[in-house]
């Protein structure tokens, strides 16, 4: 006899031996199976620290639960499971394991800032978003996606050069995602532009291209930019390594 | 009994072990008064339960007036007998009653004589130790089958189970049956030369104890309800002068056991039981259902809970343990025992056995209804295959109490029916298991050839006493 | 025989509402005469001993300590302690109160400023208290504030965790409260701020059906609590309080936001206690001959141009024996009480001079 | 699928029953049921939720909850115990699954099969769980310990000291004129119908069965008379 309300269980909290005998007695299938309780038994105190720790985080502790956030969400009138609200809910409490649930759509925030606009005690959600995007992939709960390479290969030509080139960016992305540097629908592209955009505007391009120009006296603007995230980062790791050591001293 | 550490109310009832393990952050004060008296001190254990005691004194009990603010059924009853609808099945001085208080305070008869015993349908098939250890407290004590109770076969189940199990069955139908089977108790004391209402019933089952006082709560509130039913119960012919006939009291046995607790204890106790630690599962059923009718006793638990099971096991002198999940169900869920035990084991294993086990390290657990010492009892066995081997023998507070009253463990008290360890129990209260088994085998053969001892055999018992 | 029924005006009761009503028949020239069944004035906030006062943050005692003394050196004041009225006869303008002490006192009015019975905690066994010496209530709690240490009765350690439950014998018809007790939610929030003051390694979560901290209270107290002392809020009402195999404390619900049961080890709970009608208005209802309604507070004939009036004329009522109330809110009913019947001396006088 | 007017209908069923009004008097979304729900524990079941469905005339969520969830109740009734509000959500779950009876939905059919051991016994028996049902090939769950003593059942239940007690097909022995009484109840409240209706084949045997009780009824009331 299966279990009847199957579907009202997490697949991962079914226990069952496929073929089983114990003190002599068949017991092989659903014989033996157990469920494992989905009751929450505590809550992470220091949850919620860790992710004040990380920009934009500072001021989840200050959420009431109004829903004004997910009401006005972008992403949650396309996706009702993206839900704000929800998710400084179980930031307050510390309840990780519900959020490591929605690690594949946290990040989907599309940073519109209407959450922010409208949160009438200041939490700012879009911020808690990054934070536990940031969080999320800090824990190595994220996989690395072709679309966080994307980021890396502009973030460094920003830091080079001050400006971005598209052709580079996209040349370094297919680079990093071990994609072929000619692609078809690149091949047509490129073709199309060549027929339809004036002369001058093309020749600017590929001057571009082959001499990558800076943005004027960018000098040493990128390094600076770099010691300084580099700087904010190992600050937050402090924090968070700190509230860590405050708990397990506790 | 001897307070213990998990007991309610009675943490630091002792000196000697009354420290838990497990605190944190501890400092060593206590408590000396209240309100702005509230002060650092260096008390005692003892000095700072005496402190504390305002907590209780200050208090008033349950009953003081919430009785008043509730609506309580029997006053209803009343003006229906009264206004010629129906006949209520008195508790009368015969049936030697006792009175105890139920959660708001009301007062309740217990009959203790007298008695139709209202068998159990998952109960007899499957725990039998259950009802044979009531019928022999019950002779021990000195009541005389066929005239002091009764065991007839004209009664059937109350139908509850399948009720909520399947959602087959209705309301009028439950009635129906629950007014059946109360009217043969009511009549039954005629066959045997006495009047009616001689016998009162006795109800064996949680399930059975809740569904009839929902039900007759139904009775009373609704005349369309009552209607229907007077066609059918006329049909069977089970009306007296045209009416219903509806019971004073709904009894359990665990209140019969309640309230003879110290007789139990003081007149057939043989067995120091002081060592064993118990738990009580109460069955919801029993207090959760139509809950203003549940025993409560100042006396026991406070009066917090419902006493019934712990006043039987602390009159005994066993120490009584409390854990976490004590208000929790057992997980027999009706269909789910037979057609999902997936979700009865896992629920049995989690919220209940492993908690005796692991939390209160009991001796056995205790409870007062057939779904729930079957649910528990043959249940944990199949923990082992996820690494939850908790094992906890599990039994009714009646047989519990036939065993320290010296009762056969196989013979009386059919332990052999039993899944769970109760071996260990056996032994623990200085019974050999071995011997007492092999003396029933013995016995065994002497049934094959016929020759069975009675508790009762209803046969002997017509035309009045045996 | 005290009195003269023209001037005088009976106050029953000496909390926070009657002493105001005192205060102002005495301020207009009338004489007020004060009966207390207590052997102490304040009321409530003095014999519960309560911390410090919502809104204003003063002790208690300092605070209602005032009000006593302004009534207890009043020279037209007449004060009866450990005294109750058994009898109430006569009409508006010509009653007569018999006092339990054997003494008559002649007065053309009497207000009622008798309050509220606390609930009593036992009646939610479910809950823990009287099981666990860690339950208390918010009572017991502003005693230990009180005191200035907060610990565990059990054993005395510092709590990590202390969960306030709210609507402890409010909106609960299964023990016959189907009433919001008005202030607790208040009361919580600042009594999780005083936790957390005198012991800051304490957590401190409310566990809420709604949050009903009405008014001005809003910013000072809930968001103060959750912003400034990191209260947390848990949208969820408790089932059944247990202990655990270490000692510490079961909360079990159900969290509505994540929609799951919960069961959460804490190492205090305190019950946020709501307000009875007290428990002596059967009494008073039959002394004054003043209707009840239906929960069992004092009934009001009228509401809007009988300000503090009951169903018998020339009998006023103040304060937490109408309803739940706040301290703030009693003491200005006093006032008006007080108004209503001297307003009804007038009346009376003047129809009597023609 | 239902259409929108049959769960109308269904919903209609359940709010006229009249215990309806006594189980929901209103619900402020506080969880106390859910939180003392065992199924609550284990499933995705929520007592709250059930009452919010029907407190809301959600009649298309009802409707999809009748499918499935109302048969993870467990009906231990904590729920309505601890219901500041009274409600008896598992009251209104016995509702819902009358209704579903009656309305012959395929989710109770599919749900009771496995439970037809037990309602045969009790329909034809008046009692439920008789010694024979314990066989050891329907419960290895139950473990090689289920008896702690070998021997055939018949001799094991003849040791039992009470009388009434030593059936096997049964769980005690209830006489006929009792079976008869009971069989007439089944009749007149609707109960073998509903039966009929979730499983034919079951209905057909039980039929069956209370013919042959009826008939031996009836002889044994003759050989009465002739006595």
């Amino acid at each position: 006899m299966a279990i009847h309300e199957k579907s009202l269980i997490d697949a991962d909290r079914i226990m069952e031996h496929d073929s089983l005998v114990v003190d002599g007695v068949d017991v092989s299938g659903h014989w033996n199976t157990m469920i494992k309780p989905r009751y929450i038994a505590d809550y992470d105190d220091d949850f919620e620290k860790i992710i004040q720790s990380y920009g934009g985080g500072e001021n989840v502790h200050r959420c009431w639960q109004c829903g004004s956030c997910t009401n006005s969400c972008t992403m949650y009138a396309v996706n009702t499971d993206f839900n704000p609200r929800y998710w400084i809910y179980l930031t307050r409490l510390g309840l990780k394991d519900e959020i490591i649930k929605d690690k594949d759509i946290i990040w989907q925030c599309v940073s519109c800032n209407k959450c922010t606009n409208i949160c009438p005690k200041d939490v700012r959600p879009e911020g808690v978003m990054k934070a536990l995007a940031h969080w999320l992939e800090d824990e190595g709960h994220t996989e690395v996606k072709p679309s966080h390479l994307f980021d890396e290969e502009f973030w460094e030509q920003v830091e080079r050069t001050g400006r971005i080139e598209d052709a580079h960016v996209i040349m370094g992305f297919f680079k990093k995602t071990k994609q072929p540097l000619i692609q078809e629908w690149l091949t047509a592209f490129t073709t199309r532009m060549i027929k339809h955009l004036p002369f001058a505007h093309l020749f600017r391009m590929g001057m571009n291209f082959v001499f990558t120009p800076r943005t004027r006296s960018w000098g040493r603007t990128g390094k600076v930019l770099r010691e300084f995230v580099e700087q904010q980062e190992a600050e937050a790791r402090e924090r968070r390594q700190q509230a860590r050591q405050a708990k397990e001293a506790a | 009994m001897n307070p213990t550490d998990n007991t309610p109310g009675n943490h630091n009832a002792n000196g000697d072990g009354a420290t838990k393990p497990g605190f944190h952050n501890t400092d060593g004060q206590g408590i000396a008064g209240h309100g702005s008296f509230f002060q650092e001190t260096n008390l005692s254990r003892e000095e700072a339960v005496k402190a504390t005691d305002w907590v209780r004194k200050h208090v008033d009990r349950r009953t003081v007036d919430l009785g008043d603010r509730m609506d309580d059924i029997r006053e209803h009853m009343w003006e229906l007998e009264r206004e010629g609808e129906i006949i209520v099945h008195r508790i009368t001085d015969a049936h030697k009653p006792m009175t105890v208080r139920t959660l708001f305070g009301w007062e309740k008869k217990i009959p203790t004589n007298q008695l139709w015993h209202h068998k159990s349908c998952g109960q007899c098939g499957n725990i039998p130790g259950y009802p044979t250890s009531l019928l022999w407290t019950m002779n021990q004590l000195g009541m005389q089958p066929g005239r002091d109770y009764l065991d007839e076969t004209d009664q059937t189940s109350c139908t509850a189970w399948n009720y909520h199990g399947s959602g087959i069955g209705n309301v009028e139908s439950l009635a129906a049956v629950f007014l059946r089977n109360f009217h043969q108790a009511y009549i039954s004391g005629k066959q045997h030369g006495f009047d009616a209402g001689h016998f009162f019933p006795l109800v064996h089952c949680g399930t059975s104890f809740g569904n009839y006082k929902e039900i007759r709560k139904y009775l009373i509130e609704s005349a369309e309800l009552r209607e229907k039913v007077k066609k059918i119960l006329g049909k069977l012919g089970r009306l007296v002068d045209g009416k219903l006939v509806i019971p004073e009291e709904i009894v359990h046995y665990s209140e019969w056991v309640h309230v003879m607790r110290n007789r139990i204890a003081s007149e057939l106790q043989k067995i120091d039981v002081s060592n064993i630690r118990v738990t009580a599962h109460v069955a919801c059923h029993y207090y959760k259902m139509v809950h203003e009718d549940a025993v409560y006793d100042a006396d026991v638990l406070g009066g917090n809970r419902t006493a019934i099971i712990t006043s039987v096991a602390q009159a005994l002198g066993a120490q009584v343990i409390d854990y976490s999940t004590w208000y929790d169900c057992c997980g027999f869920g009706f269909r789910h025992i037979i057609s999902e035990r997936e979700f009865t084991r896992s629920f049995t294993m989690d919220r209940k056995i492993r908690v005796a086990r692991e939390e209160a390290n009991a001796d056995v657990m205790l409870a007062n209804d057939t779904g729930c010492v079957t649910t528990m009892d043959k249940n944990q066995w199949i923990g082992k295959t996820h690494e939850q081997n908790f094992q906890v023998p599990i039994m009714a507070d009646i047989q519990f109490a036939a065993l320290a009253c010296g009762a056969d463990p196989f013979k009386i008290v059919q332990l052999q029916w039993h899944a769970s360890p109760c071996e260990d129990l056996v032994e623990k209260m200085g019974i050999s298991w071995s011997e007492t088994k092999k003396r029933f085998q013995e016995y065994l053969k002497e049934v094959e050839q016929g020759n069975i001892e009675y508790l009762y055999n209803p046969e002997l018992a017509y035309g009045g006493a045996q | 025989m005290q009195g003269d029924a023209s001037d005088t005006v009976l106050v029953v009761g000496a909390g926070p509402a009657g002493l105001s009503a005192a205060a102002s028949i005495a301020a207009a020239g009338f004489r007020p005469v004060v009966v207390e069944k207590e052997d102490v004035l304040g009321g409530a906030p003095i014999l519960s001993g309560y911390a410090k006062l919502v809104p204003s943050g003063e002790w208690a005692k300092d605070a209602i300590g005032r009000m006593v003394a302004r009534v207890e050196q009043d020279a037209s004041t007449t004060v009866f302690k450990g005294t109750k009225v058994t009898g109430f006869e006569g009409e508006p303008g010509d009653f007569t109160a018999t006092l339990s002490n054997g003494e008559h006192v002649k007065a053309g009015a009497a207000i009622l400023a008798t309050g509220f019975t606390h609930f009593d905690s036992i009646n939610k066994p479910e809950w823990g208290f009287g099981t666990y010496e860690d339950v208390l209530t918010t009572t017991q709690m502003e005693q230990m504030v009180a005191g200035g240490k907060i610990f565990c009765p059990s054993d005395g350690r510092v709590p990590e965790r202390v969960a306030i439950l709210l609507c402890v014998g409010s909106r609960d018809r299964q023990i016959g409260r189907e009433w919001c007790s008005k202030i607790c939610c208040t009361v919580s929030t600042n009594l999780a701020m005083e936790i957390k003051e005198l012991s800051p390694t304490t957590d401190v979560f409310i566990y809420y059906m709604d949050i009903r901290t009405f008014g001005l209270y809003e910013d000072k107290f809930y968001w103060k609590s959750q912003e400034e002392f990191k209260t947390k809020f848990v949208k969820a009402r408790i089932a059944e309080v247990t202990t655990s195999g270490d000692g510490r404390l079961l909360v079990k619900g159900e969290d509505t936001l994540v929609k799951r049961p919960i069961v959460i080890p804490f190492d205090i709970v305190v019950h946020a206690i709501g307000m009875d009608p007290n428990e002596d208005n059967p009494e008073i209802s039959k002394v004054f001959g003043v209707g009840l309604e239906k929960h069992g507070f004092i009934d009001r004939a009228e509401f809007y141009t009988s300000t503090c009036g009951t169903t018998r004329r020339g009998v006023f009522a103040a304060g937490s024996c109408y309803a739940p109330e706040t301290i703030d809110d009693s003491i200005s009913q006093g006032h008006a009480a007080a108004a209503r019947a001297i307003a009804e001396l007038h009346a009376l006088a003047r129809k009597k001079a023609g | 699928m239902a259409n929108y007017a049959e769960m109308q209908q269904i919903f209609d069923d359940i709010r006229s029953d009249f215990r309806y009004d006594h189980e929901l008097n209103g619900c402020l979304n506080c969880g106390v049921c859910t939180a003392t729900c065992p199924s609550a524990h284990f499933y995705d079941y929520s007592p709250r939720e059930i009452v919010q469905l029907l407190w809301t005339e959600n009649v298309e969520q009802i409707y999809d909850a009748m499918q499935e969830k109302i048969w993870a109740c467990a009906q231990c009734m904590t729920c309505a115990a601890r219901c500041p509000f009274k409600n008896s959500p598992g009251g209104l779950v016995a509702i819902m699954r009358e209704v579903a009876i009656a309305r012959g939905l395929q989710s109770a059919k599919d749900v009771l099969r496995p439970f037809g051991r037990v309602m045969l016994k009790l329909i034809t028996t008046g009692n439920q769980l008789s010694p024979d049902m314990i066989q050891p090939d329907h419960f290895p769950d139950w473990g090689p310990n289920i008896q702690k003593v070998e021997g055939d059942l018949k001799v094991l239940r003849k040791a039992i000291p009470v009388k009434t007690l030593q059936t096997v097909d049964t769980a005690w022995e209830v006489s006929l004129k009792t079976s008869v009484e009971m069989y007439t109840i089944w009749e007149m409240t609707g109960v073998l119908k509903s039966l009929e209706m979730m499983d034919e084949n079951l209905f057909d045997v039980i039929e069956d069965f209370i013919d042959e009780k009826k008939e031996d009824y009836e002889d044994w009331l003759e050989e009465q008379d002739e006595d």
